[in-house]
């Protein structure tokens, strides 16, 4: 792996022109590899997706300072759609689906950055639903009256309508059931497998999103505190502490809090 | 601090500017900036809190105008004060009246409410004589004004009348936003399905913003009509002096009672400003440019200034305060 | 020029005019012919009796709150103060009413304004000059009566009045009641709303009245639309009669064919054969200082009537200076003037306007003077003079008259001057 | 009974004028959830560019495409200089905004053309011919064709091409729609010189009936309440609403007018169509709040 | 601890909409004092069964008893007098308002002043605001908000926002508490204090938890009893070690862990 297919360097951020959220941040991440990007909440990981894809402006937010490479172009010039084009799609955190277009429409609305033909465009959109055959059934419901985790699918599958290389995705289990949740990485881990791309996933959901990538990186008040492979990120144990959890050792410890309470 | 600031200021305009100023000055600006603003504070309730979007305040101004001119007319020995205060109560229950289908409409359908309101009262005030004392033109004249037996007739004896029902009314109005009921008209405005599963009652919530709002826009409408113009026909409520309350709270900040003084000031200056600079720059042959430029110019300020600052005037003020105060570091920075 | 006070030493006229907003046409026109005027005079004389005139202008746009706003930036200025205020809008002439009478500052209304102004006992600084609303109503029933030939011919028929809604259109409300009364004819009123670009109803229901005429009082963009919509609905234009503010070639060249034949009352014919229009037009447009930009208005309805209002305001200037001295006057003084104006049909010859305007005697009682007027039918180029000057029922009017200010003066508790001591 | 039908007939044909005017208002609402209040001014705009370039001698054509070509141009400019910089403001505030908008284009119209009113002759005879009973203008005809045709052509276009959707997409989630790619400038740049296409349309047939001259741009008025029963983001809900509001008003004002002093035409549409959107809160076709807790 | 009564029961529940079937004959008892966690796929009915509960949705058939009391439809303005409180899976906090404001609010439906009395002033208007100020002190204390009081909320984070919603939910010290998914998008140490709250709330308060929650450790550690639900069916309803070992429940939610294994096998 020579040049990585995105490089972040020092890229500082604020909103408003006041609040501080991102200070000197580098990442990158290779062809074909899973980034996982961990951090507690306000840590600035939306932040740094949206700074990668030029969304901050959209949000009255600025990039201060630092620069971004995508696939060897800098991307401060490219709108979000040429970037998109380019090949870098993102599913934004808190799902925005397109509440009044149907699940359907809303797939084809992932495609709009690239010029296909409609057949082309009715494979791209049957092979979502090969993903998640649960969107089958609702494809003709607005994507408002979906449950939670129908319009994360949803959100997903509009995201690799546009073929991308590098899909960012912000938060892509959150409220979603475990079973779901693991069939979503278990999927991305495929897709990456099967058709070389590049993932960069923001997720708090850490003990599965270790599992899943092949480095993290974990952000603290703005900036990277920890970064290295998976495997030793997982075993450290600050880390464990506060963003895995839930090991079979620890599982007692709320029913304790419960009975210390209690008396 | 803040309070005396509020008090001086208060007292100048109430004791100072009385005796300085020249009609003008009363007749053509503080009268009618008064009214206004009264009317923005009034709108500003009910759309910048309750988050009720009017265009009939317009509307209700001429109702409070009406009545105030009716319940002087008709009741014999009535104080002026309690003829407005009446006033203020038919706008209300009208007001809850075109208020109803908010129960069940939001965001722009609303205006249809408000618009019904402002196209049916200018109709009936005009088509029902027995409102204009059955004046075939459907003017109505300003009675006397006067208080506990002193004469507010005057230039700035209308001045004085208006600053003091604006000033004791603005009071109301500020303690009103900061109790429960202002925070019940904000919560229906950001979240009604969150407010209603607390136990705030939407509906009542909303028919009180319009009662209250439209008291308001009432008692604004008789100092329009009695204060400033004098004499009125209800053809000089339109949906055009609606649009412009709107304007008021929007340029002066929306859920702020301060900003619709802001507004007011905004709105009635500018065009003055402007008419003169006009009339300086193009003289009197070309009287018809400088209007079209200067209606030009007072949209592109409009579209500007919503651009430069959407919060309103209001956080341009409080932005400008703050960094003077860390200037001098001696003036209070205000309170979010 | 600026908006500095004008010099002292020339007479001030504050025009509220309103060049732009739904109602520019009868703006432009009829500030534009006063101006014109008031430089022919400066031009030509030299002023009235060495009084340079000077004006300048504050945009309405025909509201009335900047209608008040204009006459409060302007009654200060000029020195020694206005002459007199010319609105040309009922709407700011209501709200200048008690205004300009505690300001000592002549309003004229000419040909509208409200009617019981006329009674100038009451009144002595509003001058509803040469025809009144009621007059106008009165001259329309004359002029129908005497077409079909005879008042008495008038029982039995249907009339409409498609009215303007708005003061000036409701001002005659009670006086065709009146009139329809005491002729015995069958009046319907039926009110177009404000602006009066949709007319479609009113024009179905006239359909079904199936009236013998229809008396038309509009303005601006209702005139137009009159006429199409009656064309549509195949009501004939020449059995429409529109008033003294339907009158001008504004409101009929844009109908187009849908106009031709129509019929209009007016007391300020249009043409430019007049000589004192010839004159403005060599003075004033010669030497590149006429204020219309299009040229082909010049002589138009509106322009004319601006026109005449400038011959009133300088002529009762002119009979004020006679009284006191032969210098600025104050709008006080000017009062005096208008309260005495009057015009034969001499001293009209002299000013070069015969034909254009009605003599007219304006007294301490009586501030309309005149209440005469003449009809005209587009031939879809030009108007065309169908009569000579028909009387207002005057008679009928003045008890009228005099009730109603006598009802406003006790309103406001207003002691009513003696006229007959005033000589 | 013929008087009946020929008041419906006139209603239904001046409600026809109405939903010219609430289109345009429809493709902006669709596409930026603004409610645009220039509408009005744009089509006064466009017909009295259209007008004076007539007069001064081009050709029909010439005319047409000059204004056409001017209409876009605006649509591209009020795109950039005023919508561009609102981005993600709230709908008020966007609303205000195209009040502002309306001053200047107003302004800039009759500073450009000047304030006279102008006679349009489009060669299309207003006068009534007889359908039977009933009398019908040749002009209301014509007028109600080409509605329907936009009404055809614009329904097309949303349903059923990728443009469509992309601007259905924008209305609903800027945020999302620059996500994925959708370049707001683009469609908003194309909706507004679409609205201006349609406000030449209305301006031109509107004008020939009233004279072009300023109260044009008060038609606005006659068409939120069309909006309003037809719901603001319903294309076919621009021209039933109209219909239902032209026969309703025109029916009231003849019927009902004559007891109560006339004039009802001024608010019988606002007063139907709320008590309409209290039955169904999002107009006739309109796209019902979607909220799920 | 926790007593016998039911405080919540629901009967043969039915919604759907548009023909799509929500919720089919569900039954559900809640005792009180539990914390009863209700968990399934997505898409499987459980906010739907919590909006049916607060009335927001209107079943089909179905009864709910609530403290004793029988009602086809709970009456959305009395669920605050009843001792309901909720918070919603996608936030639903009033975004223009402070943090303490947001919080105060909670108390809307027990301010005994009215319009008049605020404006004036009265004394009842303002023990009102006195109280309500104190409560709300208490509350961002006891949540770690309490240097936030001024901020609007929507400049928190979300993380904080939903603590935000749980203050404004306990406040009113209800006698039963809805959460919808409180610890979505938290990460483990967050999730810890959360659950923290929600159990020193419940000793606090006797408040009862109707809990839905995806992440299964929590849900098994947290609860008493936990009921499942999958394509608006209950398929299952027992204490947490039951439903753990439910074949059908590993089926239809929790999944088997093969394909973990097979992962950390590649790693
Ligand atoms: N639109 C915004 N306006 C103002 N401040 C913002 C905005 N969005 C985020 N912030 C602030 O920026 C900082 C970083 O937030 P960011 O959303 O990037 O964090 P995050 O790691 O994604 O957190 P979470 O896990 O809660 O999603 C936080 O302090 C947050 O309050
Ligand atoms: N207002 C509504 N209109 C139409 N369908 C709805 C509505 N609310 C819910 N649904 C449908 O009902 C089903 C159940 O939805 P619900 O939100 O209760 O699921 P859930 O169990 O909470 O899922 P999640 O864990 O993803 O939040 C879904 O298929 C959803 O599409
Ligand atoms: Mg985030
Ligand atoms: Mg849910």
């Amino acid at each position: 792996m020579s040049e990585p297919l995105l490089s972040v360097t020092n890229v500082g951020a604020t909103y408003d022109n006041a609040i501080l959220a991102l200070s000197r941040v580098s990442l990158t991440v290779g062809a074909g590899e899973i980034v996982a990007l961990l951090g507690a909440n306000g840590a600035g990981k939306t932040t740094t997706l949206r700074a990668i894809s030029n969304l901050l402006s959209a949000v009255h937010g600025q990039i201060t300072g630092g620069h971004v490479t995508f696939d060897g172009r800098r991307t401060e010039k490219l709108g979000p759609a040429q970037l998109v084009a380019a090949g870098l799609a993102q599913v934004i955190e808190g799902r925005h689906c397109f509440p009044h277009l149907t699940v359907e429409e809303n797939l084809i609305a992932g495609a709009s950055a690239l010029r296909i033909g409609r057949r082309q465009l009715a494979a791209d959109v049957a092979r979502i639903y090969g993903y998640f055959p649960q969107l089958r059934a609702k494809r003709r419901l607005p994507a408002a009256l979906c449950s939670g985790g129908e319009q994360q699918m949803t959100a997903i599958g509009r995201a690799l309508m546009a073929r991308p290389r590098l899909l960012m995705l912000d938060e892509p289990t959150m409220g979603l059931a475990p079973l779901v949740a693991r069939e979503i990485f278990h999927f991305l881990r495929a897709l990456n497998r099967d058709e070389n791309l590049s993932i960069l996933v923001a997720e708090q959901n850490a003990t599965l999103a270790l599992r899943y990538a092949d480095r993290a990186y974990v952000l603290e008040h703005g900036s990277v505190a920890l970064a290295g492979a998976s495997a030793e990120v997982r075993e450290r144990d600050d880390v464990k502490h506060f963003y895995l959890g839930f090991e079979p050792r620890q599982r007692r410890q709320y029913s304790s809090l419960v009975s210390q309470v209690g008396t | 601090m803040r309070f005396w600031l509020v008090a001086a200021l208060l007292a100048v305009a109430l004791l100072v500017v009385p005796r300085v100023g020249n009609t003008y000055l009363f007749d053509a600006i503080l009268t009618p900036f008064l009214a206004l603003s009264l009317a923005g504070v009034g709108l500003n309730l009910l759309t910048g809190y309750a988050g009720q979007i009017s265009v009939g305040s317009a509307a209700f101004m001429a109702i409070g105008a009406f009545a105030a001119y009716n319940f002087n007319l008709r009741v014999p020995h009535l104080p002026l004060l309690a003829s407005f205060a009446l006033a203020g109560l038919t706008a209300a229950a009208v007001g809850i009246v075109f208020g109803l289908p908010s129960l069940r409409l939001k965001g722009f359908y609303l205006l249809v409410s408000t618009l019904a309101a402002q196209y049916f009262v200018q109709w009936a005030l005009t088509n029902f004589h027995w409102f204009a004392n059955d004046d075939p033109s459907g003017v109505i004249t300003a009675p006397q004004l006067a208080v506990a037996g002193i004469d507010f007739s005057s230039s700035a004896g209308r001045y004085v009348l208006s600053l003091a029902v604006v000033a004791t009314l603005t009071f109301v109005a500020l303690r009103l936003v900061h109790s429960q009921t202002g925070r019940n008209w904000m919560a229906v405005r950001d979240k009604d399905l969150a407010a209603a599963v607390i136990g705030v009652p939407i509906f009542r919530s909303k028919l009180l913003a319009f009662a209250i709002s439209s008291f308001y826009c009432g008692v604004a409408g008789v100092l329009w009509a009695f204060a400033y113009l004098r004499t009125v026909e209800s053809d000089g409520f339109t949906l055009d002096l609606s649009f412009r309350i709107l304007f008021i709270i929007i340029i002066g900040g929306l859920a702020s009672v301060r900003g619709a003084f802001f507004g007011a000031a905004f709105i009635v200056v500018l065009p003055l400003l402007l008419s003169r600079i006009g009339a300086s720059f193009f003289g009197t042959t070309d009287s018809g440019i400088a209007e079209l430029v200067e209606m030009i110019l007072i949209g592109v300020l409009i579209i500007a200034f919503l651009i430069a600052e959407p919060a309103g005037l209001v956080s341009l003020w409080d932005r400008g305060r703050r960094r003077l105060a860390r200037l001098l570091s001696f003036v209070p920075a205000p309170q979010s | 020029p600026s908006f500095a006070a004008p010099d002292r030493g020339q007479e001030y006229f504050p025009l509220q005019s309103y060049r732009v907003g739904p109602y520019a046409a009868g703006g432009t026109g009829f500030f534009g012919g006063f101006i014109d005027y008031m430089n022919l005079i400066n031009m030509r004389d030299g002023g009235v009796n060495g009084v340079k005139l000077t004006w300048n202008e504050c945009e309405t746009e025909y509201e009335v709150e900047r209608g008040v706003e204009c006459y409060e930036r302007m009654k200060t200025q000029g020195n020694p103060g206005p002459a007199a205020m010319n609105p040309l809008s009922v709407g700011i002439a209501y709200a200048l009413l008690d205004r300009s009478t505690s300001d000592k500052i002549p309003l004229i209304t000419i040909n509208h304004g409200r009617t019981d102004t006329t009674d100038g006992a009451v009144f002595p600084y509003i001058f509803p000059l040469l025809l009144n609303p009621w007059s106008e109503a009165s001259a329309m029933v004359n002029y129908v009566a005497q077409r079909d030939g005879g008042l008495d011919k008038l029982r039995g028929r249907k009339i409409v009045v498609l009215y303007h809604g708005s003061p000036y259109g409701r001002e005659t409300i009670p006086i065709f009641a009146l009139l329809s009364q005491k002729y015995g004819f069958e009046v319907t009123e039926i009110e177009v709303p404000h602006p009066g670009n949709q007319q479609q109803s009113q024009w179905l229901q006239i359909q079904r009245i199936a009236p013998e005429f229809v008396i038309l009082r509009g303005w601006g963009v209702m005139n137009p639309v009159a006429l199409k919509t009656a064309q549509q609905v195949g009501f004939p234009a020449d059995h429409i009669i529109g008033n003294i503010w339907s009158n001008s070639e504004e409101d009929v060249r844009p109908a187009g064919a849908a106009a031709v034949g129509y019929i209009a009352l007016t007391d300020h014919p249009s043409g430019t054969e007049f000589p004192v229009v010839q004159e403005i037009i060599k003075t004033v447009y010669g030497a590149n200082k006429g204020n219309l930009d299009d040229k082909s208005r010049i002589g138009s309805g509106y322009h004319t009537l601006g026109i005449i209002n400038g011959i009133l305001n300088v002529e009762a200037l002119r009979i004020a200076q006679q009284h006191f001295g032969d210098k600025a006057l104050s709008g006080e003084q000017v009062q005096w003037g208008f309260d005495h104006l009057d015009l034969d049909d001499k001293r009209i010859a002299e000013l070069g306007a015969t034909g254009l305007l009605p003599p007219i005697h304006v007294t301490c009682a009586d501030h309309e003077g005149a209440g005469a007027v003449k009809f005209q039918q587009w031939d879809g180029q030009r108007w065309v003079t169908k009569t000579g000057w028909i009387q207002a029922d005057r008679k009928l009017l003045r008890p009228l008259i005099e009730a109603s200010a006598n009802k406003y003066a006790a309103e406001h508790h207003i002691t009513p001057r003696n006229c007959a001591k005033t000589s | 009974m013929s008087f009946f039908v020929d008041v419906l007939v006139g209603g239904l044909l001046s409600g026809v004028m109405y939903s010219l005017v609430a289109l345009g208002f429809v493709l902006i609402y669709k596409t930026s959830g603004v409610l645009n209040f220039a509408q009005g001014a744009m089509v006064l705009f466009a017909a009295l560019t259209f007008v004076s370039l007539t007069e001064h001698k081009l050709p029909f054509a010439v005319s047409l495409l000059v204004t056409l070509a001017i209409m876009v141009a605006l649509g591209w400019l009020i795109e950039r200089f005023v919508l561009k910089p609102l981005v993600n403001q709230s709908s008020i505030t966007l609303f205000m905004a195209t009040l502002g908008l309306s001053y200047v284009i107003e302004g800039a119209a009759q500073l450009l053309w000047g304030t006279e009113v102008h006679g349009l002759d489009l060669g299309i005879p207003d006068t009534p011919m007889q359908f039977g009973s009933v009398a019908i203008s040749e002009f209301d005809l014509v007028a109600a064709l080409i509605a329907a045709t936009m009404v055809a052509a614009l329904t097309l276009f949303f349903r059923t091409t990728r443009t469509g959707l992309a601007f259905r997409a924008v209305a609903d989630d800027q945020l999302a729609a620059i996500a994925v790619g959708l370049r707001l400038s683009h469609v908003w740049a194309i909706a507004w010189a679409l609205a201006g296409v349609v406000a030449l349309v209305a301006g031109l047939l509107w004008g020939a009936r009233l004279g072009v001259q300023f109260s044009l741009s008060t038609v606005v008025l006659k068409a939120l309440p069309v909006l309003v029963l037809g719901g603001f983001d319903s294309i076919a809900g621009a021209i039933v609403g109209g219909l239902l509001i032209g026969a309703i008003e025109k029916s009231a004002e003849v019927y009902i007018g004559p007891f109560v002093g006339g004039g009802t035409e001024g608010w019988i549409a606002y007063v139907v169509a709320l008590g309409f959107l209290l039955v169904r809160p999002a107009g006739l076709f309109g796209q019902r709040e979607l909220v799920r807790a | 601890m926790s007593a016998e009564r039911a405080l919540l029961e629901l009967r043969g529940i039915e919604l759907s909409f548009g023909g799509v079937r929500a919720l089919s004959s569900v039954d559900l008892t809640v005792r009180e004092g539990d914390i009863h966690a209700i968990i399934g796929p997505n898409g499987a009915g459980k906010s739907s069964l919590l909006n049916v509960i607060s009335g927001l949705y209107r079943p089909l058939a179905g009864t709910i008893a609530f403290a004793g009391k029988d009602y086809t439809h709970v009456p959305v303005s009395a669920l605050a007098h009843l001792g309901i409180a909720r918070t919603f899976q996608n936030l639903a906090l009033f975004a223009g308002m402070s943090v303490r404001d947001n919080i105060v609010m909670g108390r809307a439906a027990f301010a005994r002043s009215n319009f008049a009395e605020n404006v004036l002033g009265l004394p009842r208007s303002r023990s009102d605001e006195r109280e309500s100020a104190r409560r709300a002190e208490e509350i961002m204390d006891f949540l770690g908000l309490h240097a936030k009081g001024d901020r609007k909320v929507a400049t928190l984070p979300y993380g904080l926002q939903k603590r935000v919603e749980l203050g404004r939910a306990l406040i009113a010290g209800p006698r039963l508490l809805l959460l919808d998914e409180p610890m979505a998008g938290m990460t483990a140490g967050e999730k810890l204090e959360m659950c923290r709250f929600i159990v020193e709330a419940k000793a606090e308060f006797h408040t009862t938890v109707v809990l839905i929650e995806h992440d299964i450790g929590v849900v098994m550690d947290l609860s008493d009893r936990v009921a499942v639900l999958d394509y608006g069916r209950k398929i299952a309803d027992g204490p947490p070690d039951l439903i753990r070992a439910d074949q059908k429940v590993i089926d239809a939610y929790i999944g088997v862990d093969h394909d973990e294994r097979l992962v950390e096998a590649a790693v």
